[in-house]
């Protein structure tokens, strides 16, 4: 079992590396949806006696990250209709290298922190490599949608460290998580809908109207 | 059980308002009136902690509650003036009580990932309010607001999760994640963990709170949404962040990490200071203003909270003041947006003249100018006097000096910017309505409990604010 | 008489025979007789200017302790008093001058008043002076009574005070070197010009007021030089006569020794009376 | 000290009678002037019984923390600044009746008279207080209704600005303020007087700190150089019956203020007495130096309300040294001279601006070199003016002499008694100086303004005012006269103040100053008598000699006209030539040289302040760009923060 899980967590690594490389909106949304289900399996792989907790987080979870909002995204893409490219502000090659620095400085403060109970290294480091990825998207990505992405990453990275407390964060917390991030989501969908329809284009760069 | 109640009839009262599309304000009143009501039983009596103990109502807790409904009754009676003269879109009202409701939820959560929970809701609660006018601004407004504090909140999670992480294994009977056992086992947690979900906290709700310098969504969006909104932001969301900081620092300090967690909270306090004071001289816009100034005063809130002692009692103050006056200003505003046209936020181009415009809104803007720059006899002043007070006592007198030099600089550019729009001639040719009962009822309500609370604080009120002080390792003067 | 005294000297020493001592006297006589011409533009201000010119310092006479012992009045710090006096007889000509409504009138007034301001100081500090030397707040005090003004021990000082004092005399007496008395250019004078309206009787108590204030002036400077504490009534009141006209002399030998200043040096001449004052007070502090 | 609050109680009254009653004028202001009045004698009746040697208990209201209770006491140190507030305030009032809106302009009219009768109360509450946060309530409900009081004429930009700076300068003051009471507060401990004055002891340096903000903080109010920035423009562009009050009353607040952290604190340590006899002396000097540089009437008198707190602070300069050296007479002395002159100030200060008030009414206009002759035309007033101004000078027979002897009278004491304190003849100097200058000052005024030929059609068509503005002048001239010519009836209780706020018992040396006063009180009514005799006589000798009417005497020119009096500018030129460049001015000579014309700039705030804040300004508009608009450094801003925090972290967990 817990080669799966590396496995599992190696997967959801490179799926980031893919959003941060790849030059193609859907591409992303497809990547992040993966993300999303392979985070779905990883409660069962890491607790084999399966409960209803378990389950249900699973399902939740690969309902909401796997298929609503992917597919929510995908629709807001074709409503609007946006020319498919990521538009980096920084460069393909580089956020690559910078990804990898994140893996890196993530697994160096994850073989310090001393994690309670027995979990693989790869789950911390998994973790906090996701968020600072997502950070990155966030911070380097023109375009709207992909920030949208990005913020999506770090929450992922943010759930799989929650793993490490499954059993003491209650199913009702998880499922208001889940809900918010789902609304949240949702909402921002709306707006990127929106600046679409006003600016015709998703690139938030030109949203500078507002300054002092 | 009135626990759930208060978190439960305003989300009813939601869904209702959705389902019956209600356009106009009177069934905020009524539910708004509800909750009061139930938080004035629990002033009475006590409520037991319910859902093993994830919902209970501490004075801190209580404080948060009673300031975000008052507040809120307050706007749902000047919304129904605000209704009569603009159109808004269908899911106002239903998104103003979401906001209740989870604002309500956040102040009663003692289990801190509930507490988030509640956090982001009342984040998304007012995202849809923001853009009511789906024009280019407010939605930049918006989605500056949504991608901010959406990082800000994950981080935020992440936080919540280190404390958990931080509790190691539970001994029988501890709950994770709940406020009191926290406290009482806080000699059990790894200190480790739990800076560091101080500092993920502390980023994360600072970001919703509007610490500078996180605070860069807050001038676009109060510039944007409605006044009423940029009230309930400015009062209520601002409390509720604060809450999340205070639960947080209660924590730490009960694990004697005072030392670690007090530089940080003040740093953050004299910075946002700074920030205000540089943005607000020369500002041209009054509700970017008054965002700078909400800027100003959550930095008041966490430098006292860092001052310890008898700031804490200050900062714990400041936030009912805070309420009242930013409420009130928001209103008084928003009066003068809805009579003159939008162009009444806009100073020197608009050439001022609201004074003429609006009688008693401007009237009431002019005591607001006063009691938001801490001048006696505003409540303001009292809160603003302890922490400097507190300042000197701890040994800080430099920071004493800088907070006063500052607020110096900020009530020239606050005053300048507001007695130039109050004074001159009238700008705008014809009024567009004229301020209602309903409009002016509320802010002058809020005039009344800002000047009571600088005269004599009441009994209660003071004792209740002297125990949640000391909740957080404070003292009351 | 003392400014025919001073006139005479300065006659003689010029080599003329000059007008008679009691010139003034006859002028004034004449004066009296003679019917007044008041300017339309005038009020009663104007007419009040003569009377309080006699009456200020008469009054002030009263507070000097003539007989070296006792003044009329006279109580602790009264020297405030002498010089309020002063002023306020000054302050009621410049109206009068202003009364009329002339730009000559206003130029006269304009520099007594300015030189007036200057010379305030050096009377205060020479009394600060006076004051330190005998440890006394009134006139009387400083000047009669019986314990003499310690010249063995302040010597230097009083003499500062006396000099800077006489400075004064010439000042509020306007002659030589601040003023001419003689001259009849009107954009030079500033007594002469600013009660150049008055005439009749009024200028007869005016030119009488101001031969007074000199008498003033000359007495309180006898007082400083030689204090008659333990002297008989009448030889005091000899010494001091005596000593009246030893200054008017001095006054003519200035006259007839020195040229006017111009009037924008004038303000550098009181200044340094001031400064001989402070310079006494100083030495005082530091004996 | 509940009479007291009754009547001041009866003044907010009629404030409240001017608002409701907004629709009848003619009743209201009846109802008004008759409250006021009632209230205020109400008010002083204590008061004048505490100076008198009686006593009244505090008032005590309980209030929790963090303000605690309100404390309220009637000193005799509050008794006398109480009358400063209520006699001047009256006449004010009741003045405002007649100038403000008597020709029928109401708007606005009912507002201001009900804030000025508020603001009178709250003047006096702030004398009253005796504890922390009442006295700043009163203090900033003083400054604040102050300002709506002077920007009454809000229609004119210039009016607004010269109140807009004096907000600014009062809402520091009162941070400083803030700043004084937090220190000396601490943490714990009551925020009563006394409770304060119970801790001065375990003060840090003596309580310097605390001496540095008071003298910074109600130095801004008093308006000492060089902080009397705001108060030309705001005491000029006031109303006249504000102006009155703010010069007469309000800036007396700052003194009082000093005096009471003084009394407070016990006696001060030596370099503050230096300190604030310096800034005393500086402050006359350049403040009458100033005003002699002014054409506008009102700012002239601004400027000489500077200067008179200038010698006030002489006063309370000699005092604070008599304590410190422990010169008993000298304390008191010092101390004393700067009550009385403070209330002398305020008799006179305010009588001249009613005064100015009348003529402004009267011609319309403020420049002096636009008037002339109007003592015939309004014969009254320039009586009553002429009174002001010569108590103004310190000139016998009228109070301002009194209180400057009392001051000589200190400083004289001080150079004679042994040590360092001898230095403050220093004060000697001072004073001289501003008594010269302030003669020449006025009688540039009363000649420019009252005497001559008019200069303009406004002064030719000058007429005498109402009575209803004339009456509160002669009160107040009245006053002056009685201090004047009965010293002793104010100089005693004054001395009896003096030692109350040294905390001595008045020293036996002092009967010299007592005997010194009832004679002093002769000489005044022997100079008075004297002048009337031969004023009476000597119109008797004239009515026997042939009296002619002519014109002036032109010197030979033909043609006179009024253009060829001497103005306000050349009176002032040859003594602001002697000063250079201290006063400030720069003069011009317009059509070739013709006409002559001397422009003064108020140095320190155009010279200084100014350039000050808009450097401020350059600096702080360097942050800006922070507030750029692009969302992507918003975020890094919080990612920069986070790893901030982090290696804080790091380096607090290495150890």
């Amino acid at each position: 079992m817990e080669r799966l899980a590396d496995l599992l967590l190696l997967l959801v690594l490179l799926f980031g590396f893919l959003i941060l490389g790849t030059t193609r909106l859907t591409t992303c949304i497809r990547a992040v949806a993966v993300q999303g289900g392979l985070l779905g399996l990883l409660p069962l792989v890491l607790r084999p006696q399966w409960s209803v907790h378990t389950l249900g987080l699973a399902a939740g979870t690969i309902l909401v990250k796997a298929i609503v909002l992917p597919w929510f995204l995908i629709w807001a893409i074709r409503e609007a209709a946006v020319r498919r490219e990521v538009e980096p502000r920084v460069g393909y090659v580089a956020s690559l290298v910078l990804g990898i620095l994140a893996v890196a400085v993530a697994g160096a403060v994850a073989v310090r922190l001393p994690v309670p109970g027995e979990h693989p290294v790869l789950l911390v480091t998994t973790s906090l490599a996701c968020v600072i990825m997502g950070l990155q998207v966030l911070a380097t990505r023109a375009k709207a949608l992909i920030q949208v992405v990005g913020y999506l990453m770090l929450e992922n990275g943010i759930y799989v460290f929650g793993l490490t407390s499954l059993d003491r964060v209650p199913f009702l917390v998880e499922v208001g998580v889940l809900l918010d991030v789902f609304v949240g989501v949702f909402i921002m969908g709306i707006v990127v809908f929106h600046i679409n329809r006003e600016f015709d284009s998703l690139d938030s760069a030109r949203l500078t109207e507002l300054r002092d | 059980m009135l626990l759930l109640a208060l978190f439960l009839v305003p989300a009813l009262g939601a869904a209702g308002a959705f389902a019956r599309g209600t356009r106009h304000g009177g069934w905020l009143v009524w539910v708004a009136a509800i909750h009061l009501i139930l938080v004035a039983t629990a002033w009475w009596s006590p409520p037991a902690a319910v859902l093993d103990g994830w919902l209970a109502l501490d004075p801190l807790g209580l404080v948060v509650l009673s300031v975000v409904s008052l507040l809120f009754f307050v706007v749902a009676t000047y919304a129904v003036g605000y209704l009569r003269c603009e159109r808004t879109g269908r899911g106002f009202a239903s998104w103003l009580l979401a906001f209740l409701a989870t604002a309500s939820l956040v102040a009663v959560s003692h289990h801190l990932a509930l507490l988030w929970v509640g956090m982001e809701g009342t984040t998304l609660a007012l995202a849809p309010l923001i853009f009511q006018r789906r024009d280019r601004r407010s939605l930049e407004a918006v989605w500056k607001y949504l991608v901010l504090s959406s990082v800000g909140i994950a981080l935020a999670l992440l936080g919540t999760f280190f404390l958990s992480t931080a509790q190691g294994e539970l001994s029988p009977g501890v709950r994770p994640l709940v406020l009191e056992d926290l406290v009482a086992h806080a000699a059990l947690l790894h200190p480790v963990w739990l800076k560091a979900a101080f500092v993920f906290l502390l980023v994360g709700y600072g970001t919703k709170l509007g610490l500078a310098p996180m605070h860069t969504w807050k001038p676009d969006t109060y510039g944007e949404a409605p006044a009423l909104v940029g009230g309930l932001m400015a009062g209520g969301l601002t409390s509720c962040a604060f809450l999340g900081i205070a639960r947080v620092t209660e924590v730490a300090v009960a694990a004697g990490l005072g030392q670690f967690v007090q530089p940080p909270l003040v740093i953050f306090g004299l910075l946002s200071l700074t920030v205000a004071a540089a943005f607000v001289v020369g500002q041209t816009d009054v509700k970017r203003l008054l965002a700078y100034s909400s800027v100003e005063h959550v930095g008041l809130l966490v430098l006292g909270l860092g001052l310890g002692g008898v700031g804490v009692y200050g900062s714990v103050l400041h936030l009912v003041n805070n309420a009242v006056v930013k409420g009130l200003l928001f209103l008084a505003v928003g009066n003068a947006v809805l009579v003159v046209g939008p162009a009444a936020t806009a100073f020197p181009s608009s050439g001022g003249g609201v004074l003429r415009a609006v009688p008693v809104s401007g009237i009431l803007l002019l005591l607001g100018l006063f009691a938001v720059t801490g001048s006696p006899p505003f409540g303001m002043f009292l809160s603003e006097f302890t922490i400097v007070r507190a300042a000197w006592a701890g040994g800080h007198p430099w920071i004493a000096g800088a907070v006063l030099a500052l607020l110096a600089v900020i009530f020239i550019g606050v005053g300048a910017m507001m007695l130039g729009m109050l004074y001159g001639p009238v700008a705008s040719s014809g009024p567009r309505a004229r301020e209602s009962a309903w409009l002016v009822a509320g802010p002058a309500a809020l005039v009344v409990a800002a000047l009571a609370l600088g005269i004599a604080i009441p009994g209660p009120l003071q004792q209740l604010l002297a125990r949640a002080a000391t909740a957080l390792g404070g003292s009351a003067p | 008489m003392l400014p025919g005294v001073a006139a005479k000297t300065k006659a003689v020493l010029t080599g003329r025979r000059g007008a008679p001592l009691m010139q003034l006297y006859w002028d004034l006589f004449r004066l009296v007789r003679k019917g007044a011409v008041y300017s339309t533009t005038t009020t009663w201000i104007f007419r009040l200017a003569p009377v309080a010119g006699l009456v200020t310092p008469l009054l002030a006479l009263g507070l000097l302790p003539l007989d070296g012992r006792h003044a009329l009045f006279g109580f602790t710090g009264d020297f405030v008093g002498f010089a309020a006096l002063l002023a306020l007889g000054r302050f009621t000509l410049v109206l009068a001058a202003l009364d009329t409504g002339s730009s000559f009138e206003g130029m006269g007034a304009s520099r007594d008043a300015t030189f007036a301001s200057l010379v305030e100081p050096a009377l205060f500090l020479s009394f600060v002076v006076l004051a330190l030397a005998s440890g006394q707040l009134s006139l009387e005090g400083m000047l009669g009574g019986t314990q003499a003004l310690p010249w063995g021990a302040a010597a230097p000082a009083l003499a500062m005070a006396a000099a800077s004092l006489f400075f004064v005399l010439l000042t509020e007496a306007s002659r030589m070197p601040v003023d001419d008395p003689a001259t009849h250019l009107e954009l030079t004078m500033i007594h002469e010009v600013t009660v150049l309206d008055h005439s009749g009787p009024d200028l007869a108590l005016l030119l009488y007021g101001a031969a007074l204030r000199m008498a003033l002036f000359a007495a309180l400077l006898v007082g400083v030089l030689a204090s008659r504490g333990r002297l008989p009534g009448p030889a005091a009141l000899g010494l001091l006569v005596a000593g009246l006209l030893t200054v008017a002399v001095a006054v003519g030998v200035v006259e007839s020794s020195m040229a006017r200043f111009r009037l924008s040096r004038v303000p550098q001449f009181l200044v340094a009376a001031s400064v001989l004052a402070s310079l006494g007070a100083i030495l005082q502090l530091l004996s | 000290m509940n009479l007291c609050f009754w009547g001041l109680a009866t003044i907010v009254a009629a404030a409240g009678c001017a608002a409701v009653l907004r629709s009848r004028p003619v009743l209201a202001d009846r109802a008004y002037g008759l409250l006021v009045a009632v209230g205020c004698v109400v008010a002083a009746a204590p008061a004048v019984s505490v100076l008198a040697g009686g006593s009244a208990a505090d008032i005590q209201i309980p209030i929790p923390a963090p303000s605690g209770p309100w404390v309220f006491g009637l000193d005799r140190l509050s008794a006398a600044f109480l009358l400063v507030v209520l006699g001047p305030g009256l006449a004010s009032a009741l003045y405002g009746l007649r100038a403000l809106g008597g020709d029928g302009s109401r708007r606005g009219v009912a507002t201001a008279r009900a804030l000025f009768a508020v603001e009178l109360a709250a003047l006096a509450l702030v004398v009253l207080a005796r504890a922390v946060v009442p006295f700043l309530v009163a203090w900033e409900a003083m400054a604040v209704l102050a300002y709506f009081l002077v920007t009454f004429d809000n229609e004119r930009a210039e009016v607004r600005r010269a109140g807009w700076v004096y907000l600014v300068a009062t809402h520091v003051g009162t941070l400083a303020l803030i700043a004084l009471f937090a220190s000396w507060a601490g943490a714990g401990g009551g925020l009563t007087f006394d409770a304060l004055a119970s801790r001065a002891g375990s003060l840090p340096a003596r309580g310097a700190l605390v001496l540095c903000l008071a003298l910074f903080g109600f130095g801004l109010k008093a308006g000492l150089v060089p902080l009397h920035f705001w108060l030309p423009d705001a005491h000029a562009s006031a109303p006249t019956h504000v102006s009155a009050l703010m010069s007469g009353v309000v800036i007396k607040m700052g003194i009082y203020g000093l005096i009471r952290v003084v009394s407070l604190l016990g006696a001060p340590p030596a370099w503050w007495g230096w300190l604030v006899l310096v800034s005393g002396v500086l402050s006359g000097v350049l403040g009458v130096l100033w005003a002699l540089a002014q054409h506008d009437l009102k700012r002239l008198l601004a400027y000489h309300s500077v200067e008179n707190i200038g010698i006030i602070l002489i006063g309370l300069g000699t005092g604070a040294l008599g304590a410190a050296y422990g010169v008993p007479l000298v304390a008191v002395l010092g101390f004393a001279g700067a009550v009385l002159h403070t209330m002398n100030h305020a008799l006179f200060k305010s009588l001249l601006f009613l005064g100015a008030g009348a003529t402004v009414h009267a011609t319309g206009t403020r420049i002096m070199d636009r008037l002339g002759g109007l003592g015939r035309r309004m014969p009254f007033t320039w009586v009553s003016f002429l009174i002001g101004s010569v108590a103004i000078v310190g000139l016998p027979p009228l109070n301002g002499f009194v209180s400057e002897w009392v001051i000589y009278l200190g400083l004289l004491r001080g150079g004679t008694a042994g040590g360092s304190i001898r230095l403050v003849l220093l004060g000697v100097v001072g004073l001289a100086i501003i008594g010269g200058l302030a003669l020449a000052c006025f009688a540039k005024v009363c000649g420019v303004v009252f005497l001559g030929v008019p200069r303009s059609d406004a002064a030719l068509h000058g007429h005498e005012v109402a009575g209803g503005m004339l009456g509160p002048m002669f009160g107040l001239a009245g006053a002056c006269a009685f201090i004047g010519l009965a010293p002793g009836l104010a100089v005693g209780p004054a001395l009896v103040v003096g030692a109350s706020i040294a905390r001595i018992p008045f020293p036996a040396s002092g009967s010299e100053v007592f005997a010194g006063i009832v004679r002093l009180g002769l000489w005044s009514l022997v100079l008075v008598v004297l002048l009337a005799l031969g004023a009476v006589a000597w119109a008797a000798v004239r009515r026997r000699r042939s009296l002619t009417r002519a014109e002036t005497w032109g010197c030979g020119y033909a043609l006179q006209n009024e253009r060829m009096q001497y103005t306000a500018s050349s009176f002032a030129a040859p003594l602001l030539a002697a000063y250079g460049r201290l006063a400030g001015v720069h003069e011009t000579h317009a059509h070739g040289g013709r006409a002559f014309h001397s422009q003064a700039r108020e140095l320190v705030l155009d010279g200084a302040i100014l350039p000050a804040w808009s450097a401020v300004r350059g600096v702080l508009a360097r942050l800006r760009p922070l507030q750029h608009g692009r969302l992507w450094v918003y975020l890094l801003y919080v990612i920069a923060i986070l790893l901030l925090l982090l290696l804080y972290l790091a380096q607090g967990a290495s150890p």
